[in-house]
């Protein structure tokens, strides 16, 4: 029963339909039916392949009971052992590894030993499975609801009502294959963002332009997050504004800690993934290139242009990721990314070589009994300059996503140490 | 002479030829109404865009009425009087701007021609888009490579 | 409606010799006979305009003997009282200003209060007049002999053998009007630095291409620099490569010091308008984009294509400048510029408040007679963090030349102050 999807005037979306789709349909393998170029590419995100400073190795490793991956990505504490100094006392500082495709989200989350040094809420499941399903299942239809259930739920629990990772159903309108946005934490992120620049009651899938869409299904999951009060609520800190310092203002406001410093005492704050944000700072983002346009650039297949589901670093992939916009060579196009991410790199190593200085002045301090005032403004400087250069340091691109403002960031990370050093010395 | 004679005269015989009045027919502007890119470039200002066109991918596949009139008969000639009264009006006054931009009712009929030739092409995201997403944001190039 | 028949005669109409240039037609006026369109535009850098942190501002004043000008630009002094502190004891921190139009330079730098405060050397002649045909007279036909004679001089007595600003002869060959580099500071200083990257005897004028022409001929004068030996002789520091770091190393290794810093003692550099090194770091060196396409772009001139010589702000001139390559509105593109200069306006000035804590720091420290170890590695970080903040702050396009390679040289001067207050506190 091949029935042609509804054609507009000019014969527009040539898709062979042949099977229905529906909000319920979570099976990838089902939509493939229907779409089988975005399903193949949209496999091929098990890839592992190493860039200077992205992509990811794959690494064997040995199955157990408890963890049953015979494969994960190299280890960032044994790259840099200088992390688990700045997460003394967290669960970042026992296990945390480089990305990897997302094909892998679902396990790598299940299985990265932060769960056994830590109890983890259901909260997580938000970026790492398919939940619009689930969600609207525990909701009783309420999309919210049923997040705000699986966020009080233990971690192990909450996994029991998920299957997949990110899945067709998560990004797309099963009907007319539009864009959309899924998940409560960005509806909810992107209004106090949009609030905060004067726009009231911002509803994303109401609102959004096709362009912002591009960026703004990925801004779901690649941003900055918190969990917010008892009940675990996945919170995004933008209601001041999405830049590193402005997200520092709000938590310094709000006064949240994600944890204690174990070497100092100081009251710590982790700052993770912020790709949307650092983004939105860049001369990208000004001239409109989303996401999309880089990691999932458009390819010929057949005799159709189609967005290439193998979502990856555009190193791997500079010719369709870049070369239409930019006429340079392949070469020149990686050089110039290079360049980029090793001045941000050597910005991030000056910065966190001075932040464990000010970790062991405060250790000292504390040793010989300086004054509390002393060791209280230190601490506050740790916090502060350790949020701000985790923020380039978790971010992924290692500072092309904004070189400018990444440096911006660093050297304001950097201030804070010497404000620290000057404050306990 | 002073501008507004100048426009009242372009007015006047502009309206009669459909175009731009005396510059029309001193500029050769009779072409205005052929395809030969040629004809733009009989205008030294149009000459760097015909320079760019002619080194870029389409010199042999599209002439610059594919790209800057619309698809429709009457909308062509429409079009072309309309650009050829106002581009020989600021031609005459010289009241034009170094590097000039499309106008956005131009860079519409831009964007649109695209879909003149490339539609099956890129039906599908276009369908799933919802509207038709700019090409020049991408193929910017595709007209005028690099610096006219 | 004669317009029209003029534009398309001089369509095709090639540029008429009226009179016959050699190599010491230095008056433009004459050579402005030929090329009048030339000639004009260069005589409107008198225009004073100022924009967000470029152009310059006319400040009307009191003419009198020793200085005749009734009209300079905005004191930097002023604006930026910090910077005394920074240059103490040194000729700067009692006359600086706004740079303005080429028109001016030869009486800006003759009446600057730098001139009355201290002894200035004939060498400062080679950026701020037309010395080509001077030096060729004071060498007996040798260019090179001839700059060595004029270093040698003071100022007084080499400003007696000069009487324009830099004018046609210093770009151009009179018969041919190409681009030609004039300038002995650069010809030796280019070939150190082509040296550094492995070309032997590199000789500018044999071997640069015309793309490389339109920013080595302003690179003759807008580049860091120092003064060599007793004989005075111009130099730019590029044998080690030209980044700030760089330029730092090989004065550190030399043992070079401009003068002695009056509040701490320290062996102190002053880093001058760097434009040429800066811009060598940024992406638009990198993309083939030199000085000319933005500072003086091709223009109109009725039918012509002329290169306009009224050198000045990119940003008073934005169609021109910016539009040929950029499709963004002209308002769009300003914000862009501004973007950039705002955040390294913001690092610039976080950088110089911690100079100035080291600086009292440094002068608490003697004070209290800390360890002259100590005070020797403070006074070396002063050394390093001053001439790495001078070097954007001097530097005049506020980063946007190379944005976040601005931010790495920031970055470095604030992690030097840290050091030092870390030695001395
Ligand atoms: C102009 C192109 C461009 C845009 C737009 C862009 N990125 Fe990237 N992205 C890159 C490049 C280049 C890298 C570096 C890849 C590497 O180091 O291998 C990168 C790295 C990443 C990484 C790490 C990839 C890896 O291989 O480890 C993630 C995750 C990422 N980007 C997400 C995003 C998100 C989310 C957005 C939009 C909010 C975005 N990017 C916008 C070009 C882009
Ligand atoms: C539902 C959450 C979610 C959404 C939506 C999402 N991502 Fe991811 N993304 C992840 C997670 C989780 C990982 C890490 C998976 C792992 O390491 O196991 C990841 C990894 C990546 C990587 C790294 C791949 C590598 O080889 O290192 C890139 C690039 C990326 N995402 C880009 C995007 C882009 C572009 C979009 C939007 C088109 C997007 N992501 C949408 C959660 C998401
Ligand atoms: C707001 C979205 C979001 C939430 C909530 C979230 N993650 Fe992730 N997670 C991501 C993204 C995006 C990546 C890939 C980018 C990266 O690794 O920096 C990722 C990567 C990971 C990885 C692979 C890389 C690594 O860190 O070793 C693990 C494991 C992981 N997350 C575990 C968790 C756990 C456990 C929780 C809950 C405590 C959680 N995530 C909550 C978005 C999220
Ligand atoms: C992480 C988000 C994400 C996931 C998951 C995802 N897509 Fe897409 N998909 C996109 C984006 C972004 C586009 C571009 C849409 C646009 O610009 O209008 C797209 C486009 C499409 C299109 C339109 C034609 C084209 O290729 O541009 C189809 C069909 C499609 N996806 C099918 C699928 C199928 C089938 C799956 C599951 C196997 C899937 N998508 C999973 C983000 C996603
Ligand atoms: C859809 C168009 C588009 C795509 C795709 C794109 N760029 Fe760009 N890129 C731009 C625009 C626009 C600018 C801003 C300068 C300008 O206006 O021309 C820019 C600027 C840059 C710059 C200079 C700015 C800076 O941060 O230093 C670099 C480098 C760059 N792009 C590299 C890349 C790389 C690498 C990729 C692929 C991973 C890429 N771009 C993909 C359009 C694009
Ligand atoms: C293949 C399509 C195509 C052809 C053929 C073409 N152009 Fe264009 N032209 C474009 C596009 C696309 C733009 C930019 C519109 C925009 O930026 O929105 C453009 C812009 C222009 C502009 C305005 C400058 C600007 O950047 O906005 C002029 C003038 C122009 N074209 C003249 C010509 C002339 C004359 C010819 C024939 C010699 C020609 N074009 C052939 C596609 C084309
Ligand atoms: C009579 C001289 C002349 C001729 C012939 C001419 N042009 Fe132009 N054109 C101009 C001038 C002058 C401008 C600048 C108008 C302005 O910026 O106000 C211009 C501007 C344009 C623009 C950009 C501004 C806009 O209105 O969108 C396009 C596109 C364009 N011309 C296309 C063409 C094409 C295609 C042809 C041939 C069919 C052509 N021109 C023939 C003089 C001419
Ligand atoms: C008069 C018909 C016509 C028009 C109008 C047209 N094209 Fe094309 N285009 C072609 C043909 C024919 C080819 C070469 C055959 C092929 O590869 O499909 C082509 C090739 C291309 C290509 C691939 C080769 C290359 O140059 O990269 C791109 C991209 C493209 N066109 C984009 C555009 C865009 C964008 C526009 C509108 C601004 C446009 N075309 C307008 C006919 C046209
Ligand atoms: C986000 C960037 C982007 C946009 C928007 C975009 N394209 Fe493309 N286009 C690409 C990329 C990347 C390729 C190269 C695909 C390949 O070669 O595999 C391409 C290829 C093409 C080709 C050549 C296909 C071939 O290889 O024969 C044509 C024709 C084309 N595009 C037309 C269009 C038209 C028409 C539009 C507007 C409806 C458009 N494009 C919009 C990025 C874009
Ligand atoms: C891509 C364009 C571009 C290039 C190339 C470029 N500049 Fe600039 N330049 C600018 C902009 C924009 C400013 C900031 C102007 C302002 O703030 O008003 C600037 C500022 C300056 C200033 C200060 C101007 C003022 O108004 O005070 C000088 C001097 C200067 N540049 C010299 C150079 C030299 C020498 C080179 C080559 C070695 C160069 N520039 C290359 C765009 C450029
Ligand atoms: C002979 C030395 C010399 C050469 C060659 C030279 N400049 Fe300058 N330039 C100066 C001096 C000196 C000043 C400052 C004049 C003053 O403030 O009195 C200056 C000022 C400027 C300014 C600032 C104007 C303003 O309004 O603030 C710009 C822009 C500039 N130059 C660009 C260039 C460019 C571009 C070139 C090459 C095409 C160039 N210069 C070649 C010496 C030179
Ligand atoms: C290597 C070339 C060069 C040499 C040598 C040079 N200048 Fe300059 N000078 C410049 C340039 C370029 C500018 C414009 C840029 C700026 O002001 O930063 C300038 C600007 C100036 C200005 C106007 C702005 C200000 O600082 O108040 C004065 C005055 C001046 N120079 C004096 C001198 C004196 C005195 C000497 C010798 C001790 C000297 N210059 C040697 C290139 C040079
Ligand atoms: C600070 C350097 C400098 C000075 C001084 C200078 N020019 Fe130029 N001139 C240039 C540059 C750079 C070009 C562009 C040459 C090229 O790219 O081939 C140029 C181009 C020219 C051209 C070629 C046509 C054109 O406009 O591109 C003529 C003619 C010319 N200049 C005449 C003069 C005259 C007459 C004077 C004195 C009144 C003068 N120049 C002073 C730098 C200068
Ligand atoms: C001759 C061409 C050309 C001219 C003229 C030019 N640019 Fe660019 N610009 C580029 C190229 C090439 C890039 C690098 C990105 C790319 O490859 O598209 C770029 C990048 C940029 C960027 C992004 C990189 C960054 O540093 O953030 C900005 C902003 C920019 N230009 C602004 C300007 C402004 C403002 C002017 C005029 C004062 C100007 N450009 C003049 C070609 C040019
Ligand atoms: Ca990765
Ligand atoms: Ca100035």
């Amino acid at each position: 029963l091949v029935n042609i999807f509804e054609r507009q005037q000019e014969g527009r979306n040539p898709f062979y339909r042949v099977v229905d789709l529906t909000d319920e349909t979570e099976d990838p393998a089902v939509w493939g039916r229907n779409f089988p170029f975005q399903y193949d590419s949209y496999g091929r995100t098990v890839d592992q392949v190493r860039t200077r400073y992205g992509g990811s190795e794959a690494i064997p490793r040995v199955a157990t009971e408890a963890d049953p991956r015979s494969v994960v990505a190299q280890s960032r504490l044994e790259d840099d052992p200088r992390l688990r100094t700045m997460w003394a006392g967290y669960a970042f500082s026992v296990d945390f590894r480089e990305e990897r495709g997302h094909a892998f989200m679902l396990e790598d989350q299940t299985y990265t030993e932060r769960q056994t040094v830590a109890q983890q809420p259901g909260t997580c499941m938000h970026c790492h499975a398919s939940v619009y399903a689930p969600y609207r299942k525990l909701g009783d239809g309420d999309l919210i609801l049923g997040f705000e259930r699986m966020n009080r739920m233990p971690y192990a629990e909450a996994r029991t009502h998920v299957t997949h990772p990110v899945t067709c159903l998560d990004c797309h309108d099963p009907v007319s294959m539009r864009l959309r946005v899924t998940r409560p934490g960005f509806m909810e992120g992107i209004r106090a963002l949009k609030a905060s620049e004067g726009v009231p009651d911002y509803d994303v899938n109401a609102s959004a332009t096709h362009q912002e869409m591009r960026a703004f299904v990925c801004g779901q999951c690649h941003v900055e997050y918190y969990f917010k009060g008892p009940e675990k609520r996945l919170t995004y800190p933008w209601s001041n504004g999405g830049k590193a310092d402005e997200i520092l203002a709000y938590y310094d406001e709000t006064g949240f800690a994600d944890w204690t410093h174990a070497e100092t005492g100081a009251p710590a704050l982790k700052a993770q993934h912020p790709e949307f944000e650092l983004w939105s700072q860049g001369i990208h983002a000004r001239s409109g290139v989303t996401c999309v346009d880089c990691h999932m650039p458009y390819t010929r297949a057949g005799g159709l242009k189609v967005s290439d589901h193998h979502v990856r670093s555009p190193l791997l992939n500079i010719n369709n990721a870049c070369q239409v916009c930019h006429k340079w060579s392949e070469d020149e196009l990686v050089e110039r990314v290079y360049t980029i991410q090793d001045r941000t790199y050597q910005m991030r190593n000056v910065a966190m070589d001075a932040l464990l200085e000010l970790i062991a002045d405060i250790r000292a301090g504390a040793a010989r009994g300086a004054a509390d005032a002393d060791l209280t403004a230190a601490r506050q400087a740790q916090r502060r300059a350790q949020f701000l250069l985790d923020f380039i340091e978790a971010e992924n691109s290692m500072g092309f996503h904004a070189p400018q403002e990444a440096m911006r960031v660093l050297g304001l990370s950097l201030e804070h140490t010497r404000r620290g050093q000057v404050a306990i010395k | 002479m002073g501008r507004s004679l100048i426009l009242l005269a372009g007015l006047a015989i502009g309206l009669a030829a459909g175009v731009g009045g005396y510059t029309f027919v001193y500029a050769r502007g009779g072409s205005y109404m052929t395809n030969d890119p040629a004809a733009c470039a009989n205008c030294h200002v149009m000459r760097p865009y015909y320079e760019s066109w002619q080194r870029s991918s389409h010199r042999s596949v599209a002439v610059c009425n594919d790209c800057h009139t619309p698809a429709d008969p009457v909308g062509k000639y429409v079009t072309k009087a309309r650009n050829g009264f106002w581009h020989s009006y600021a031609f005459t006054t010289g009241d034009f701007a170094d590097h000039m931009r499309a106008t956005p009712r131009n860079q519409a009929i831009a964007e649109a021609s695209c879909q003149k030739c490339h539609a099956d092409l890129t039906d599908a995201l276009v369908g799933v888009a919802g509207e038709t997403p700019s090409c020049v944001r991408c193929h910017g190039a595709i007209g005028h490579p690099f610096g006219n």
